[in-house]
């Protein structure tokens, strides 16, 4: 199980955590990855006013497939946005992004030094989602 | 969702998603809170209170992450029953080891009661007798914070405020816990 | 597999197909196909002649639908050409409720088509699309246009059946 | 720094309660503390009930985080803001010993050496309050009045990560609080501090340096002597 990279996004968009774990994606600027963020959130909301199934409350993008990766998106109902990119035919993906959510509910809410929608610094967090995600590679 | 899903469901994650710790410390903890405050505003219960209930209000506002990572629910409650029977039955029971009584709800399912027969954090704790605390400290109103702060979070807009507490002699400790509006999600700008 | 809608993109980022199945029928009645092309990017969304029929399932016209799609697949497709490069292309994404296939060829035609989430990737029946279908009886038509703005010429009979009888082989 | 005895200073101004309202019982004559009829009161309830009750890691975690915000922002700087979690962990450690030495009855004993109250806090008060021994108990060997009681990972800083500025704040203050609460309760003044000593496998390893008092170091000498 390969991770290349772990993206969050905050409520409106915003990029408040980025980081990649093995080579697979392109060397990226900070700022690209912002745009990125920003695009996605728009495109996220627009994915599921298309839904041509009448279900109410249709969730947005979930799993975004290309030739060299697959991203699962899972958006919280308070609205963060985790995005986790990996080599394509991924089998446990759903698995990975609830744990990192729980390591982020643990060591990002719990620190009383991080405040909400800012970005991400808190070294418990790399270390732990670091320690998850490494020795899977 | 059936109330004894959610009871069966908070009973789960207790016992097996939940790392525990010894209940006296959190309410010897809480009651340094209170003393500290109670201290810093020099006996203005009514200060206190409202200070209690923003503290829980920032709590609430990151809780919730925890709450929705260990319980992992996926769906929105399906109304405000469902709510009180989310809040009771698998919040409180996940954080404070205990299940609320629901009660009074209110005809239009927008106003229910939670009654607290068992207060963690108030176990040991006794009013100071200075003939003011009984009649306007709310020892436990942190509580109050945490459900406003969870709820909002997920777009759910409500006052929760206590009615009575053992504390000041009542019989019973409640908290009233009103519905004002559903908050609907901001849109991104449309920029396609 | 049920398969909901089909659109067509040219390279001037104009929708020149759309193309709908009612979501009930398991066999795809073949939907209003809009006799009147609707462009993508027109700001104006163009009202078809026929009864503007909401498509099953949401209020959007079929106009705003296409635009709205197109402006998924292009962020989408810009997205990834960024995260990996020039030689990666965008396949497919998956919501809860419906999966979106994507195919483009060398010459900036997309083909888009949403089904429900069980279905396998469709970049190969796309291709055929494009292959067997699109350019046999639309590109080689002689009486069609060489552009097709506004999706003039891209209707015409032989694609039509053609796509009802793909779809129904892959239903 | 006032260690004020109990938080809950009951005022000496004559109280004017308003009259209680008849459901209400007093205890005594002296206090206007009202109590339902029915429900029972502290007083009535035994005081193991809640030996052994636990409560959720994540619910103390976010009081405490919430603890150190508002302090954070009455202070200035690291040592101020740990001193105010030391007298936070100072009012807990006051009643858990009280707690501690009730519970144990006839079997408590009044420790009177150092190593004596060194071993009941890192064994007996440590497991009662964090559920697990203290790791290491050492004595400093350059100065007499030092010794050192050491935690690998404590539950106050699981989820604590300090900001680089902040780099010198150990959140274990409170511990170090409670620690000195102990030791003053058994008559060992002492000043209790924490700082952070991670080894590699223990990037959260957190020793609590107490230094007594010299009084205390005279009563060890004249004790060891006899």
């Amino acid at each position: 199980m390969v991770v290349y990279a772990v993206l969050i996004l905050n409520k409106a968009g915003g990029l408040i955590y980025q980081r990649d774990f093995n080579p697979g994606l392109q060397k990226i600027s900070a700022n690209d990855y912002l745009i990125i963020a920003g695009t996605f959130h728009g495109v996220h909301a627009i994915t599921s006013q298309i839904s041509p199934t009448n279900d109410t409350g249709s969730s947005g993008l979930e799993v975004l497939e290309s030739e060299h990766f697959v991203m699962r998106c899972f958006q919280t109902l308070t609205g963060i946005k985790f995005l986790i990119f990996a080599e394509p035919r991924q089998p446990n993906l759903d698995v990975v992004v609830r744990r990192v959510y729980e390591l982020y509910a643990d060591y990002v809410m719990k620190n009383p030094f991080y405040q909400i929608e800012m970005p991400i610094r808190s070294e418990g967090f790399d270390r732990h989602l670091a320690a998850y995600i490494k020795p899977q590679a | 969702m059936a109330s004894t899903t959610r009871a069966r469901l908070g009973e789960e994650v207790w016992k097996s998603r939940t790392d525990k710790i010894n209940a006296e410390l959190v309410t010897l903890t809480y009651g340094s809170v209170v003393a500290q405050l109670c201290k810093d505003l020099d006996g203005d219960y009514a200060e206190v209170n409202k200070q209690l209930d923003k503290m829980g209000y920032n709590i609430g506002l990151r809780l919730i992450e925890d709450f929705l990572a260990k319980s992992n629910m996926q769906q929105k409650c399906a109304n405000f029953r469902d709510t009180a029977d989310v809040i009771s039955k698998v919040g409180f029971k996940m954080f404070l080891n205990i299940i609320p009584t629901i009660a009074n709800w209110s005809s239009d399912n927008k106003q229910f009661s939670l009654l607290l027969d068992e207060n963690p954090l108030a176990d040991f704790v006794e009013l100071p007798d200075d003939g003011k605390a009984q009649g306007e400290l709310w020892y436990s109103n942190m509580l109050c914070g945490v459900i406003r702060g969870a709820l909002e979070m997920v777009q759910m807009q409500v006052d929760v405020h206590f009615v009575s507490d053992i504390l000041r002699g009542h019989d019973t400790t409640e908290m009233r816990i009103t519905l004002i509006r559903y908050i609907d999600d901001e849109m991104p700008q449309d920029d396609e | 597999m049920v398969v909901y809608s089909f659109f067509i993109f040219d390279r001037h980022c104009e929708c020149i197909y759309i193309r709908q199945w009612l979501e009930s029928t398991s066999t795809p009645a073949p939907a209003q196909p809009l006799s009147r092309p609707v462009t993508a990017s027109s700001a104006t969304t163009t009202a078809t002649s026929t009864a503007e029929k909401p498509t099953s399932g949401n209020k959007l016209s079929m106009a705003e639908q296409a635009k709205l799609v197109f402006g998924v697949i292009f962020s989408l497709r810009n997205m990834v050409k960024k995260l990996c490069g020039p030689d990666d292309s965008f396949l497919c994404f998956r919501t809860g409720h419906y999966k979106l296939h994507y195919y483009e060829t060398i010459t900036s035609l997309r083909f888009v088509m949403l089904t429900d989430i069980r279905t396998e990737n469709l970049k190969l029946s796309l291709h055929q699309i494009y292959v067997n279908l699109y350019v046999e009886y639309v590109v080689k038509n002689p009486l069609s246009p060489v552009e097709h703005a506004g999706g003039e010429g891209v209707n015409n009979e032989m694609f039509e059946l053609g796509i009802d009888g793909f779809v129904r082989t892959i239903q | 720094m006032n260690r004020d005895p109990s938080p809950f200073r009951p005022t000496s101004t004559a109280s004017t309660a308003t009259s209680p309202t008849p459901k209400y019982a007093n205890l005594t004559a002296s206090t206007n503390i009202r109590y339902s009829l029915t429900r029972k009161s502290i007083y009535d309830r035994h005081l193991n009930r809640t030996k052994t009750s636990e409560l959720s890691k994540s619910a103390f975690a976010f009081l405490f985080g919430e603890m150190v915000q508002y302090a954070q922002k009455k202070v200035y700087g690291v040592q101020d803001l740990e001193k105010k979690l030391n007298l936070h962990g100072y009012a807990v450690g006051q009643r858990f010993l009280e707690l501690l030495l009730w519970r144990d009855g006839r079997t408590a004993k009044r420790e009177t050496r150092i190593l004596g109250i060194l071993q009941f806090i890192s064994h007996q008060m440590y497991r009662a309050i964090f559920q697990k021994q203290a790791d290491t108990l050492e004595k400093v060997r350059e100065n007499e009045d030092e010794y050192m009681i050491s935690d690998n990972d404590p539950i106050v800083n699981t989820y604590i990560s300090v900001p680089k500025e902040m780099s010198q704040l150990n959140c274990g203050a409170f511990i170090a609080g409670i620690i000195e609460a102990v030791l003053d309760g058994h008559c060992f003044p002492a000043k209790v501090t924490a700082h952070t000593a991670p080894n590699d496998m223990w990037p959260g390893r957190t020793v609590f340096l107490i230094k007594f008092e010299p009084e205390v170091l005279e009563r060890e000498a004249l004790r060891v002597g006899s």
